[in-house]
């Protein structure tokens, strides 16, 4: 899931600084899973917003919604378009996708990001998650017995490990494992090291912003 | 053959029997001697080592015991005989006349507030006084009045009947009669509880001939907040002087009344009749005197072992007096900020869960003195305050300490009925005069299908009286079921 | 018989160490050093680490009165008395004696009576009233004549009183045999561990009270009543006559016509004696008597009966201020009662609180109820 | 039902303990005046029979749809006020107590006007919160008519004995190979003169001979999961693991006497236990001339502040039996107070100073001393330091928590007091159950007992537990937490915080949580991050309507 | 303003904290006025919502109250409720508000005075703070 985390309230306070009618959309989705902008949280902001506004003694009327997937327009439209004039800003509690897609849908109104949207991520535990997946758009998984070199080796690196690493621990952390040894342990494991011995491989990385296609699915225009 | 069972008691090991096997569903007969359940524990003002307030967590039973449908109360009854073996009981028992129907009355006391009879009321020990027609107290299950047929006019040929006019629920029946019917049960438990000892055996206690000398549950009715004094704690001197202050009142109004007859009629002398009134005056004034100089209760002493632990009365320990001291000490801190307590003993038995550090607690934070020392003897000093004798032992030296209040921690000795009961229904009674059972069958007596529990069995405090209700159900249990 | 030996037998071993002796103990009152329950402890403690020798020396043995306050009191009904005077026993073997009152001159005059020499002690008896050498009653006086010499200066009169005992017993048709030999009971002896002068006196009174052929034996004082009823038993068995005390005898036939008593206006209060109400149980009959004479109003001490307090001293012995301060504390007692004559009802008691008022201002008189008695029966 | 709230409420004088210190017409009047209060009434004592019926009648004449009393603590009189809603014929959740005697009058007794002011705001809130009070319905579950007894002493064996006695399985955990407990090791039992291990050879015997009895010995107990009628259990035997559902459980696991290391120079030698002298006793193999006994030793001082009840019993009854070995042996038994309540145990005391053995009293302050061959003490009569002479000196030792106390405490999520004992529901009135519903408690795990106070708490433990085993099914109460499905964004949080595992994702692909396994406690509809877990029993509504009321005064 | 006197809203659990109170009412424990309990079945009940919203209506501290440590009657309530507790702190001092207005303490059901002391000492220390300034009408 993609994983976010909320910014410091002073960044926060301070782009909400000059607006009175603030719209809190928070969405059900991946931020719901992390705990970072579900409708609890949802809750949680507008209350500190409130309450740093009433310390101030400056008015502010918070509306407090969330969208069940903030980066499906299907989604935002029948929310926004029913509050159309009741607010001045959008403070947006979902991942970068979501500001995003009400910022597209809604070009006249200013889209305010609350989170920072961190990883595509695993929950290790309650209240931890950890980066798994750049979409780097190439997996290499196949070969790398489910661990990722890209994303977890610091460099990372394609075709093995720098040399760095001392006692399994990735030379930039210690306490961050070189997923090389990782990969070696577990093809070792699944008695797969000849994955190792192919050519190595060149990745053609990404040109950002990716588009992905799917014509079966698209509209039919029938005039 | 019958599958149920009687409880003999309606104190908390008896209503403790009964609820647990009750919720077995076992149908069970709860029988108490007096008009209401409750026994010793409801005239409890707060109990150690929690300071719960006795009747707060006794009347959720209490209710449950009436409201429960596998349980039928009989109160106001007594067991006239019992026979057949365990399994088949036949029991005799006789259910004394309220006079008042147990269905319609609502308890709402308007009969009460016109009763004229006024007498002692046993419920606190004598210290308070209710009508002939009363309820035994206000939490008391079932929520009934009773006559009194010893003392209401009615029954002394007089004319009255006051109270069956006020009554709207036209409950009272001065005809109803005692009823006597058969009861068919497999097994029978004895919770019958104990009895405070009349200190007045002791003549170097003064108990009876000092008004101030109390026994420790007189205190806890003066204590109560529904006890005759409505928790105000006052020492009953001077309770009887305030009565003495009200008699002499009400005397010195009809003497001035004859006065003014006598006056108005102008024949015979008027100077007789003067001066019973001045008298009376003066013996008024005399008493207001003495009732400023004797003021609030400050010093209250303890003494332990009162009739307890001496060859002479009791041989045994009564198990919870040095605790039932502790808990009134500290209680009694609360009905006067300057008052100080003094307990004088031989032995702190504070041997159960949490009782040690109450009795701590009792020193440190309550200011408790403890004198460790058997009081000898108690005397008045010239203000007819009670003075205690005792040989303080830590400190070596014979003392001699004056109190507004002292209050004896009573021997627990068998209930008056036990050995009635015990011929009836031919269990064996111990030393004591206690229902005597096998030490390893804790609560079994020496007749069969018969079982004993809490302070009928010996002196024991409320956890372990409940302990071995709930054992003596557990037995009755396995009786019933044929299959123990 | 050991110490040890002794706690067993009078139950000194159920000791609960409870201290209501003490607190009961009259002398423990004014004298704090001394506790009956300490002196126990330390016996006891002495007698299991073998070191009774040591404590046999001790000085406590003797201050105890004797007055079995502590006895009546006591919740493991340790025989406290038998084993005090037990120990007093072994005490006087090893040369452990008692402080003596009075130089010791009753002590002396008890133990001239063990030397065979004759006495002349009845002249007042054939002045009061009649008496006889034989015959069915024998008037035991005890020591009322040598008390009536050696005390005359206090204006107490012993004989006095045994002179009204005497008329009335006549007036009743008894002439009762009194006898020049009559020894001392011995009850000073036997409390004050001299055990065998004690036997002496006791097998010659025995001897002599059968030789005269009496079968019931009256006595006026209470210590030679209770010395007779309880402790001649013990040491020689049954006694083949009875032994009444003189209240006993009469209280109930004051009431037929045999006195008029002429009406006696006073408000008088009762001292029980320890050896008359503790020791013997007699506490009714002389109330009976008082309650008996016209006009006389009797108000009870607040301790009276069981709880009555002793009158300071006993076997004229260790006779000092505690003495005197549980003497004028029981006179106060008595003063509080609003009563203007305290009655007591032994002779030894009569002399103390005489001898206490004597160097004291308070107004009280002290009367012998045999006396009062005969006043009223104008005798 | 009508959605017009009609609330009543409800206030007690409770003798002088509310009144004495609050104005309770004040209150009433100030209750009246609030949102929805359609009634306010003031009794006397509102917990007694005249309080209730006041009750039902208001319902009835105003037809209320909820209740509000405000007298003392819920937790003992919240149940009997529900029982009377529920004979008036309303849901009995639509009740809220407010406490203004144990956390008002009674405790700010030297300020009226705040405690009066107090008194209203807890009103006020109360008040708020009822109109958010929701219907709760029971709703039954099936009861395992096994019960699980764990420990094998004299107090476990009695209660498998008495339960199997009544009909029930029973399955009996002992974690030493063999049973017997503490007795095992005792010479006498006082004062039924019994040899300790012929009474407990008979109940093993009892034991091993009772079918519906199946015994486990050296099993240690793994894990206990769900709830009163339903627990799943496992143990382990060896190396061999077992599992089984039993319907209630009995805690019988017992104490052991403590070894006092470093009290009074004990060495196990010339200084012993009285449990090491039950041994000797045992053996006859005893000489000693002069004995001293030594009583609170490691009992009733700071660290370890509570009598251990039995300890004088014990040292009085060896005592007697060292008479009857060593004729002429002096003892000595050093005491603080001793500890003989009840008729036997005084006549026990009388016939050891009958048979002339000294009890010489000691002050805390001043403890006795032991040098080898004699112990130095502060003699009360002789008011100065003496020797006795001792060739044996016995430690009357206090009985302690087993060491595993903790751990069975946290498998059954069970609470244990300052000193390891387990915590009964409520010391005066239920001894012997435990708070969580259908776990029993007996024996020394409770509290030092002799044996044959465990032999009654055991058969009393026993009684407890029939009353559930006694029904095939057991009444559970919905005060439970329930998945809205439609919120839910399955984002397994709940799964991970319940502390009874409860939640799971059902088929639809929510989270769900089963009713009956629920205990209540509200951490998974505190931590959803979708707010899709509702809680009737004390909803975010009512929270927030009772913080809002709070402050609107 | 020192006549100031501060409420305190208090959650506090059935098993621990709300026996502990009714212990200290047994006991007559006397304590200053200023706190308002609100019952939960555990503090693991109580969210970082419900402790925003009691100060945002005006609290002027708010405390939760829950078991000791491991006697959690369901287990890990109280540790759960320690976290949240520390996490309003840390939202508080984000926003500038003192953190002091918000603690947890924990109770076992038999410690009165500890109730009364802590009652005693969140008022005294709510003083010192002063009034929250999101009630500027009841300063």
């Amino acid at each position: 899931m993609i994983v976010g985390e909320r910014k410091p309230m002073e960044e926060l306070l301070g782009m909400i600084e000059d607006f009175e009618r603030i719209l809190v959309l928070g969405c059900k989705g991946c931020v719901t899973v992390c705990c970072a902008g579900g409708p609890k949280e949802v809750k949680t902001l507008s209350t500190l917003i409130r309450m740093d506004r009433k310390q101030k003694g400056r008015k502010v009327i918070t509306i407090e919604a969330s969208t069940e997937l903030q980066c499906e327009p299907e989604s935002i439209r029948p929310i926004l378009e029913k509050m159309a004039n009741q607010y001045d800003v959008v403070l947006s509690m979902a991942c970068g996708a979501g500001v995003q897609t009400v910022a597209k849908l809604f070009p006249d109104k200013l889209v305010l990001p609350a989170l920072n949207t961190n990883f595509t991520g695993i929950a290790e535990e309650h209240g931890v998650w950890t980066e798994a997946c750049l979409a780097c758009g190439d997996c290499v998984l196949g070969r790398t017995a489910g661990i990722c070199p890209v994303t977890l080796c610091a460099k990372g690196l394609l075709n093995g490990p720098c040399g760095g690493a001392s006692e399994g621990k990735c030379e930039v952390s210690k306490d961050q494992p070189c997923a090389w040894q990782e990969i070696y342990h577990a093809l070792k494991r699944l008695n797969r090291l000849h994955y190792l011995k192919q050519k190595p491989q060149v990745k053609d990385w990404p040109v950002h912003p990716g588009r992905v296609v799917r014509e079966d699915l698209r509209e039919v225009e029938t005039t | 053959m019958s599958k149920d069972v009687l409880v003999i008691g309606g104190g908390i090991a008896g209503i403790q029997a009964c609820l647990d096997l009750a919720d077995q569903g076992i149908t069970v007969y709860l029988l108490e001697r007096l008009p209401s359940i409750g026994g010793k524990m409801a005239q409890l003002d707060k109990t150690f080592p929690t300071n719960d307030c006795s009747i707060c967590i006794m009347g959720p039973k209490l209710f449950e015991v009436e409201r429960h449908p596998n349980t039928h109360l009989l109160t106001y009854s007594e067991v006239e005989a019992v026979d057949g073996e365990a399994g088949n009981f036949m029991v005799k028992i006789k259910k004394k006349a309220r006079y008042i129907d147990e269905d319609k009355c609502t308890a709402c006391g308007l009969c009460a507030e016109k009763c004229p009879v006024i007498v002692p009321d046993q419920f606190n020990m004598g210290l308070g006084t209710r009508r002939a027609i009363y309820k035994y107290f206000p939490q008391g299950i079932p929520s009934v009045y009773t006559i009194d047929d010893s003392v209401c006019r009615v029954f002394q040929g007089k004319k009255c009947k006051i109270c069956a006019k006020i009554c709207e629920a036209e409950a009272i029946d001065y005809e109803q009669k005692d009823i006597v019917f058969e009861l068919n049960v497999g097994a029978i438990i004895v919770a019958t509880g104990f009895e405070v000892f009349d200190p007045s055996d002791i003549k170097s206690y003064g108990y009876g001939t000092i008004a101030d000398v109390i026994t420790a549950l007189e205190f806890e009715r003066l204590l109560n907040a529904s006890g005759p004094t409505r928790g105000h704690l006052e020492r009953p001197s001077s309770l009887n002087i305030k009565a003495e202050i009200k008699q002499t009142e009400k005397k010195i109004k009809k003497a001035k009344a004859r006065l003014k007859s006598l006056e108005k009629k102008n024949q015979g002398s008027t100077d007789e009749a003067r001066k019973t009134l001045a008298a009376l005056d003066e013996r008024l004034s005399g008493l207001k005197a003495k009732e400023a100089a004797l003021g609030d209760v400050k010093d209250i002493a303890f003494v332990q072992c009162v009739g307890s632990r001496d060859l002479r009365y009791n041989a045994h320990c009564c198990s919870y007096g040095c605790m039932h001291s502790v808990k009134e000490a500290i209680v009694s801190t609360e009905h006067g900020s300057e008052i100080r307590s003094t307990i004088f003993f031989t032995d702190m038995r504070a041997y159960g869960k949490e009782f040690h550090e109450y009795f701590l607690r009792g020193g440190a934070e309550y200011g408790i003195q403890f004198v460790r020392g058997r009081v000898a003897e108690i005397n008045q000093d010239d203000h007819g305050r009670p003075v205690i004798w005792c040989e303080d032992m830590d400190a070596r030296k014979v003392k001699k300490l004056p109190f507004d209040l002292i209050v004896l921690a009573t021997a627990c000795v068998p209930s008056k009925g036990i050995e009635k009961l015990a011929n009836i229904m031919g269990f064996d009674s111990d030393q004591s005069g206690f229902v005597k059972t096998d030490p390893n069958k804790p609560t079994t007596t020496s007749a069969k299908g018969i079982f004993v529990c809490g302070c009928a069995n010996g002196p024991m405090d409320i956890p372990s009286s409940v302990s071995m209700a709930s054992a003596a159900a557990s037995m009755a249990a396995q009786t019933v079921k044929g299959l123990g | 018989m050991s110490i040890q030996g002794l706690i067993k037998k009078t139950r000194v071993s159920l000791c609960q160490d409870c201290g209501i002796c003490t607190g009961s103990c009259p002398v423990s009152r004014v004298l704090p050093s001394f506790s009956p329950r300490q002196m126990i402890g330390r016996l006891i403690l002495s007698a299991d680490l073998d070191m009774e020798e040591e404590s046999l020396r001790e000085e406590d043995i003797w201050s105890c009165l004797t007055c079995a306050r502590c006895l009546e009191r006591c919740p493991s009904k340790v025989e406290y008395l038998e084993f005090v005077r037990a120990v007093r026993e072994e005490a006087f073997r090893i040369g452990n004696k008692t402080r003596y009152a009075h130089d010791g001159i009753t002590q002396t005059l008890v133990q001239m009576q063990t030397a065979g020499m004759p006495q002349s002690k009845t002249a007042w008896a054939r002045e009061a009233g009649r008496i006889q050498d034989e015959g069915e009653y024998f008037l035991f006086v005890g020591c009322l004549p040598y008390l009536d010499v050696v005390f005359r200066e206090l204006g107490v009169s012993p004989l006095g009183s045994a002179g009204s005992m005497l008329k009335i017993l006549n007036r009743l048709g008894i002439d009762p045999v009194v006898r020049n030999e009559e020894r001392c009971c011995g009850h000073d002896m036997l409390w004050n561990g001299n055990v065998d002068l004690f036997k002496e006196l006791a097998a010659f009174n025995i001897e002599l009270i059968k030789r005269c052929g009496c079968k019931k034996v009256i006595f006026g004082c209470p210590e030679g009543y209770l010395t007779f009823k309880t402790y001649y038993p013990l040491y020689f068995g049954e006694l083949d006559f009875e032994i009444i005390h003189f209240y006993d005898f009469i209280s109930d036939k004051i009431t037929n016509n045999a006195f008029n008593l002429s009406p006696v206006e006073s408000t008088v209060t009762y001292h029980d004696p320890c050896r008359l109400g503790r020791m013997a149980g007699i506490y009714e009959a002389p109330r009976k008597i008082i309650a008996s004479i016209p006009g006389m109003k009797l108000k009870e001490m607040e301790r009276n009966r069981e709880s009555s307090v002793c009158c300071g001293v006993s076997c004229w012995a260790n006779c000092s201020s505690y003495s005197k301060q549980i003497q004028m504390d029981r006179i106060k007692e008595a003063k509080a009662t609003g009563a203007d004559t305290l009655i007591t009802a032994c002779p030894k008691c009569n002399i103390h609180f005489t001898c206490a008022l004597s160097s004291s201002d308070i107004e009280m008189e002290v009367k012998d109820l045999t006396h009062v008695m005969a006043s009223a029966m104008n005798i | 039902m009508n959605t017009e709230l009609r609330i009543g409420v409800f206030i007690c004088h409770c003798g002088i303990n509310i009144a004495g210190v609050l104005d309770i017409k004040g209150l009433c009047e100030y209750a009246k005046a609030l949102p929805n209060v359609v009634t306010a009434q003031a009794n006397l004592f509102t917990c007694a029979e005249t309080g209730t019926s006041a009750i039902k009648k208001a319902v009835k004449d105003n037809n209320l749809n909820r209740v509000v009393v405000a007298a003392c603590t819920p937790r003992t009189h919240e149940p009997l006020f529900r029982a009377s809603c529920k004979e008036a014929g309303i849901n009995p959740f639509l009740f809220e107590m407010v406490n203004i005697r144990e956390h008002c009058s009674w405790v700010h007794r030297h300020n009226k006007d705040a405690a009066q002011a107090k008194a209203g705001d807890l009103i006020r809130m109360a008040v708020a919160k009822a109109a958010f009070l929701e219907p709760i319905e029971t709703f039954k579950s099936k009861v395992e008519p096994l019960t699980l007894v764990i420990g094998s002493g004299i107090a476990g064996m009695t209660s498998a004995l008495a339960l199997a006695d009544q009909g029930f399985e029973v399955i009996l955990i002992e974690k030493e190979e063999n049973m017997g407990g503490l007795l095992r090791h005792l010479h006498k039992i006082a004062p039924a003169n019994v040899a300790a291990s012929e009474l407990i050879e008979e109940k093993i015997a009892a034991i091993k001979k009772n079918k519906r009895i199946k015994y486990f010995t050296s099993a240690i107990l793994e894990e206990v999961t769900g709830y009163v009628g339903n627990f799943s259990v496992r143990f382990s035997c060896g190396n061999d693991s077992y599992t089984c559902k039993v319907g209630v459980i009995i805690v019988a696991t017992g104490g052991i006497p403590l070894r006092p290391e470093g009290l009074f120079n004990y060495d196990g030698k010339n200084v012993i236990t009285q449990s090491e002298l039950e041994i000797k006793l045992k053996k006859r193999d005893i000489e000693a001339k002069s004995i001293v006994m030594i009583q609170c030793a490691g009992a009733r001082i700071p660290e370890r502040n509570y009598c251990s009840r039995i300890c004088c019993m014990v040292a009085i009854k060896n005592c007697l039996y060292l008479k009857d070995i060593i004729k002429d042996a002096k003892i000595f038994v050093l005491f603080r107070d001793i500890q003989a309540y009840g008729v036997e145990n005084e006549a026990l005391l009388l016939k050891a100073r009958e048979a002339g053995v000294r009890f010489i009293r000691y002050r805390p302050d001043t403890p006795p001393v032991v040098e080898n061959g004699k112990v130095k003490i502060y003699h009360p009569a002789m008011g100065k330091e003496i020797f006795l002479p001792a060739d044996l000196v016995v430690l009357s030792t206090p009985i302690v928590a087993h060491d595993d106390a903790e751990s069975i405490s946290r498998i059954l999520k069970v609470p244990i007091n300052g000193n390891k004992f387990f915590l009964e529901a409520h010391a005066k009135l239920s001894p012997l159950d435990f708070a969580f519903n259908g776990i029993y408690l007996c024996g020394n795990a409770r509290y030092p007992a002799t044996v044959r106070e465990a032999t009654c708490q055991a058969l009393g433990a026993a009684s407890r537990a029939c009353i559930t085993l006694s029904h095939d099914t057991i009444e559970r109460v919905g005060t439970v937490a329930s998945v809205q499905e439609e919120l839910c964004s399955t984002c397994f949080t709940c799964i991970k915080v319940c502390p009874y595992n409860v939640p799971y994702i059902n088929e639809r692909g929510r989270a769900e949580i089963e009713p009956m396994q629920c205990q209540g406690c509200g951490i998974c509809v505190a931590e959803c991050p979708a707010e899709a877990i509702e809680f009737k029993y004390i909803s975010d509504k009512q929270i927030m309507a009772a913080c809002e009321a709070l402050l609107a005064s | 303003m020192d006549n100031f006197e501060p409420l305190i809203a208090v959650f506090s659990c059935h098993y621990c904290s709300y026996a502990a109170a009714d212990l200290a009412g047994s006991s007559r424990i006397q304590y200053p006025p200023n706190i308002r309990i609100i019952k939960v079945p555990c503090t693991g009940r109580v969210s970082v919502n419900h402790i925003l919203m009691a100060l945002e209506d005006g609290s002027d501290g708010v405390y939760v109250a829950g078991c000791l440590k491991g006697t959690c009657h369901f287990i890990r309530g109280n540790y759960k409720a320690e976290k949240r507790v520390q996490y309003v702190k840390d939202l508080l001092s984000e926003i500038n508000i003192e953190p002091e207005r918000v603690q947890m303490y924990f109770m076992s059901a038999a410690e009165g005075t500890k109730f009364a002391n802590v009652a005693l000492e969140m008022t005294e220390a709510i003083k010192k703070i002063g009034h929250s300034p999101l009630n500027k009408s009841r300063s």
